[in-house]
């Protein structure tokens, strides 16, 4: 199984597959940092006592 | 804090929080500089040698238009007033507005440029000046442009009009910075006069600016 | 499940929870494959050389453009027509990651061309109305930015993603014209028709392995919306609730 | 201190809305601006504010600072709140206070006597019009300034609010304070006189 050889454009090659991988890393970290960051904030306005109207019994429509 | 490095940070929040419209001013330049080949042609070596002159009529089409939101938002909720009565002079309140609108809206274009001058097929050396002017250009777009935020504040409708009043004024920033590019690329002309003239351009836009601006304000409330 | 079931917010989430790791895990096996399969079965092009390599992730890229696109546009009648209260959830949340898959296609387009044409940009007919169809994406991402009440706000989006999937056709074909115009013939027919199997099995992997990994963010981004607009409603809540007794003012209030 | 109002005329769109009016009001005393609407009761403290320009005549400021101008040492508490929606409630009077500077009462002591510091990280957007208008009084506490020009003061205040809002004029007074309110509501400060404007010649009535 020869290892591939990439021919005298090797640079641009892995250049694609450097964006690529950059840009998917960039949304999987900001969509996590993101929903961490809800849901700290969420918890927080929980811990002070505030309810959405019967959150937990009949299932609502998106508030 | 000190009264101006506050004004400086709660513009900067207004306008990099949602509904803010930093970015606005990027993606107008943006479109201004795809549009172009479409009407031009996609022929390489023409694009490359309008390549300069159009990032630079965008850049200057983008900051006038993004800059009747800078005294309008504060007019329409009371805040203009307020601004008005504090101990800080409104010379010095317009220029801090300016500037952190210019940090908002156009540096974005300054670093937006280089992926446009690829579009306009330019290369390394006439990137690197057209960034160089407009990094140093734009701020004069910005102060000149208060002048015609400030004049139409009261108008409903004022933005476009104040791009119009003051499209004149900034012809010389935009020829002086065109010029300080093209005379990166051709060898013999020096790039150092007109990218001099450029900052004295700014400088003085900025005197201007800034008191013509501040007086426009006071004779505009009712 | 049907899919109104999956209407209210709460089940929708816990659903998501539990399909995200299988998702997870079936976008890495395919990518594996795919790439795999792209780096050491399929043969070098007889004209390319190694080059041709970046295809296996520009082409996904640039399917995944128009098909971020198609779903908002289903999304967008899911809110205007059947009011599906998750559509435009899942609208905003795909215009960012359509946005990324959409530059990341540009730029693999730049750079498979430098070697191929000599320059980083060309205004070949596909990569320039790939382009155009990237501003429509950051336009829609702005003109969610403007928006305060985001039940309110979904409509005006929903209107401008169909009259924009209804102009993507009308503009492919002009640019391809416009390209024809005044493009010199000689233009390297990227992957032509008769494409070589050892190089098509892989391709069309690499494609559905990235058809995945969007559905995958797609989902998690969707879990977020949610989130941010229950906060939105618990804030509205707080701020209505009548405030304990209010403080007595503090003598000296201005000396 | 003393803020002596002398043969004042302001014309306002083309209309001389003030004519020739005379008045001083004096520290510890709330001057009430009574009289119809268009009376000029706004165009007055606007014009105090220096947010007007004078037609006539000339409004000192008798025992302020001399080197601040009449209205660099004035609050103004108008029909617009001055907020920012994108903003948080802290962050919107935070700036107010650091740009006015001369702090009073810190952000959280003022968001108390308004009774709004539960809702301090929360964003302007979702305050109610009440909520607004007590926190943009809540201005009025965060830095020392001696005169309060207040323009319909308790519109859209419930009955509790304006209380605290009287409590506060009241301290503002007790600690020297000059105040000049513009209010059809019958507000019970505890020292005022009253300036009914829209006759013909206005006199300060004792």
């Amino acid at each position: 199984m020869m290892l591939p050889s990439l021919g005298p454009h090797a640079g641009f090659i892995l250049a694609a597959y450097a964006v690529f991988l950059v840009a998917v890393i960039g949304v999987v970290v900001w969509i996590v940092l993101d929903g961490r960051q809800l849901s700290r904030q969420l918890a927080e306005l929980e811990a002070r006592g505030i309810r959405r109207r019967g959150s937990d019994k009949k299932p609502d429509a998106v508030p | 804090m000190k009264p101006l490095a506050a004004l400086f940070l709660r513009e900067w929040r207004l306008s990099t929080r949602v509904g803010g419209g930093a970015l606005m001013g990027a993606l107008f330049f943006l479109i201004v500089v795809t549009v172009i080949p479409f009407g031009v042609g996609p022929d390489l070596k023409l694009l490359a040698r309008i390549g300069p002159a159009i990032l630079w009529i965008g850049a200057l089409l983008a900051t006038l238009l993004s800059l009747d939101r800078l005294f309008q938002a504060d007019r329409d909720d009371g805040a203009l007033d307020l601004l008005m009565m504090g101990e800080t002079p409104l010379e010095l309140v317009v220029v801090v507005k300016c500037l952190a609108h210019w940090a908002a809206t156009g540096l974005p274009l300054v670093i937006a440029a280089p992926f446009l001058a690829v579009f306009m097929n330019l290369d390394p050396p006439a990137i690197g000046a057209t960034v160089a002017t407009l990094l140093v250009g734009t701020p004069a777009l910005t102060f000149l442009g208060a002048i015609g935020a400030a004049l139409t504040v009261s108008l409903r409708r004022g933005g476009l009009l104040s791009a119009i009043l003051i499209l004149p004024l900034t012809t010389p920033v935009l020829i002086f910075g065109v010029s300080a590019t093209t005379a990166a690329v051709t060898e013999p002309t020096p790039f150092l006069a007109p990218f001099l003239i450029l900052v004295a351009l700014v400088l003085f836009s900025l005197v201007v600016g800034a008191i013509a601006a501040a007086q426009a304000l006071r004779l505009s409330a009712n | 499940m049907p899919l109104i079931d999956l209407a209210n917010p709460t089940r929708f989430l816990g659903f998501v929870g539990r399909l995200v790791p299988w998702l997870t895990a079936v976008t890495i096996v395919l990518f594996a494959v795919g790439l795999y399969g792209a780096f050491f079965l399929a043969p070098d092009d007889y004209q390319q050389g190694a080059t041709v390599k970046i295809m296996f992730i520009h082409v996904p890229c640039a399917w995944l453009s128009m098909f971020v696109y198609a779903t908002m546009a289903a999304s967008s009648l899911g809110t205007l027509v059947w009011r599906h209260p998750l559509a435009d959830v899942s609208m905003k949340a795909a215009a960012p990651i359509g946005a990324v898959f959409t530059f990341v296609c540009l730029a693999t387009g730049s750079l498979w061309g430098k070697p191929m044409w000599g320059t980083w940009w060309v205004w070949d007919a596909r990569l320039t109305s790939v382009l155009v169809l990237f501003i429509m994406y950051l336009g829609l991402i702005a003109l969610w930015q403007t928006i305060e009440d985001p039940i309110r706000g979904a409509k005006a989006v929903a209107v401008l993603t169909l009259v924009g999937a209804i102009n993507l056709p009308i503009i492919k074909f002009s640019v391809d014209w416009w390209n024809t115009l005044h493009q010199p013939a000689a233009v390297f027919r990227l992957g032509g028709p008769t494409i070589d199997i050892s190089m098509l099995w892989p391709l069309l992997v690499t494609a559905l392995a990235a058809t995945c990994l969007f559905v995958t963010l797609q989902l998690l981004a969707m879990k977020n919306e949610i989130k941010r607009r229950r906060l939105r409603t618990l804030r509205l809540i707080e701020a209505s609730r009548p405030h304990a007794v209010a403080g007595t003012p503090v003598v000296g209030a201005a000396s | 201190m003393r803020l002596a109002i002398e043969s004042l005329s302001v014309e306002r769109g083309g209309r001389l809305v003030i004519a020739g009016l005379t008045v001083a009001a004096k520290a510890g005393t709330a001057l009430v601006v009574t009289g119809p609407n268009g009376a000029g009761k706004s165009t007055l403290i606007r014009t105090i504010a220096g947010l007007l320009p004078l037609a006539a005549g000339s409004i000192r400021l008798e025992g302020g600072d001399p080197e601040l101008t009449v209205a660099e040492q004035c609050h103004y508490f108008g029909h617009q709140d001055g907020l920012k929606t994108a903003l948080t409630v802290k962050e919107n009077l935070a700036f107010w206070r650091d740009f006015y500077g001369r702090p009073a009462l810190s952000v959280i002591e003022a968001l108390e006597v308004v009774g709004l510091e539960h809702l301090s990280e929360l964003p302007a957007a979702y305050l109610s019009a009440g909520q607004r208008r007590r926190l943009s009084f809540a201005r009025l506490l965060i830095s020392h300034r001696p005169i309060w020009l207040l323009d319909e003061p308790t519109s859209a205040l419930d009955a509790g609010s304006e209380v605290r809002l009287i409590d506060c004029v009241n301290d503002h007074l007790v600690s020297g304070g000059l105040v000049i309110a513009a209010t059809h509501a019958p507000l019970t400060f505890r020292a005022r006189e009253s300036l009914a404007l829209g006759h013909v010649v206005a006199e300060a009535s004792p």
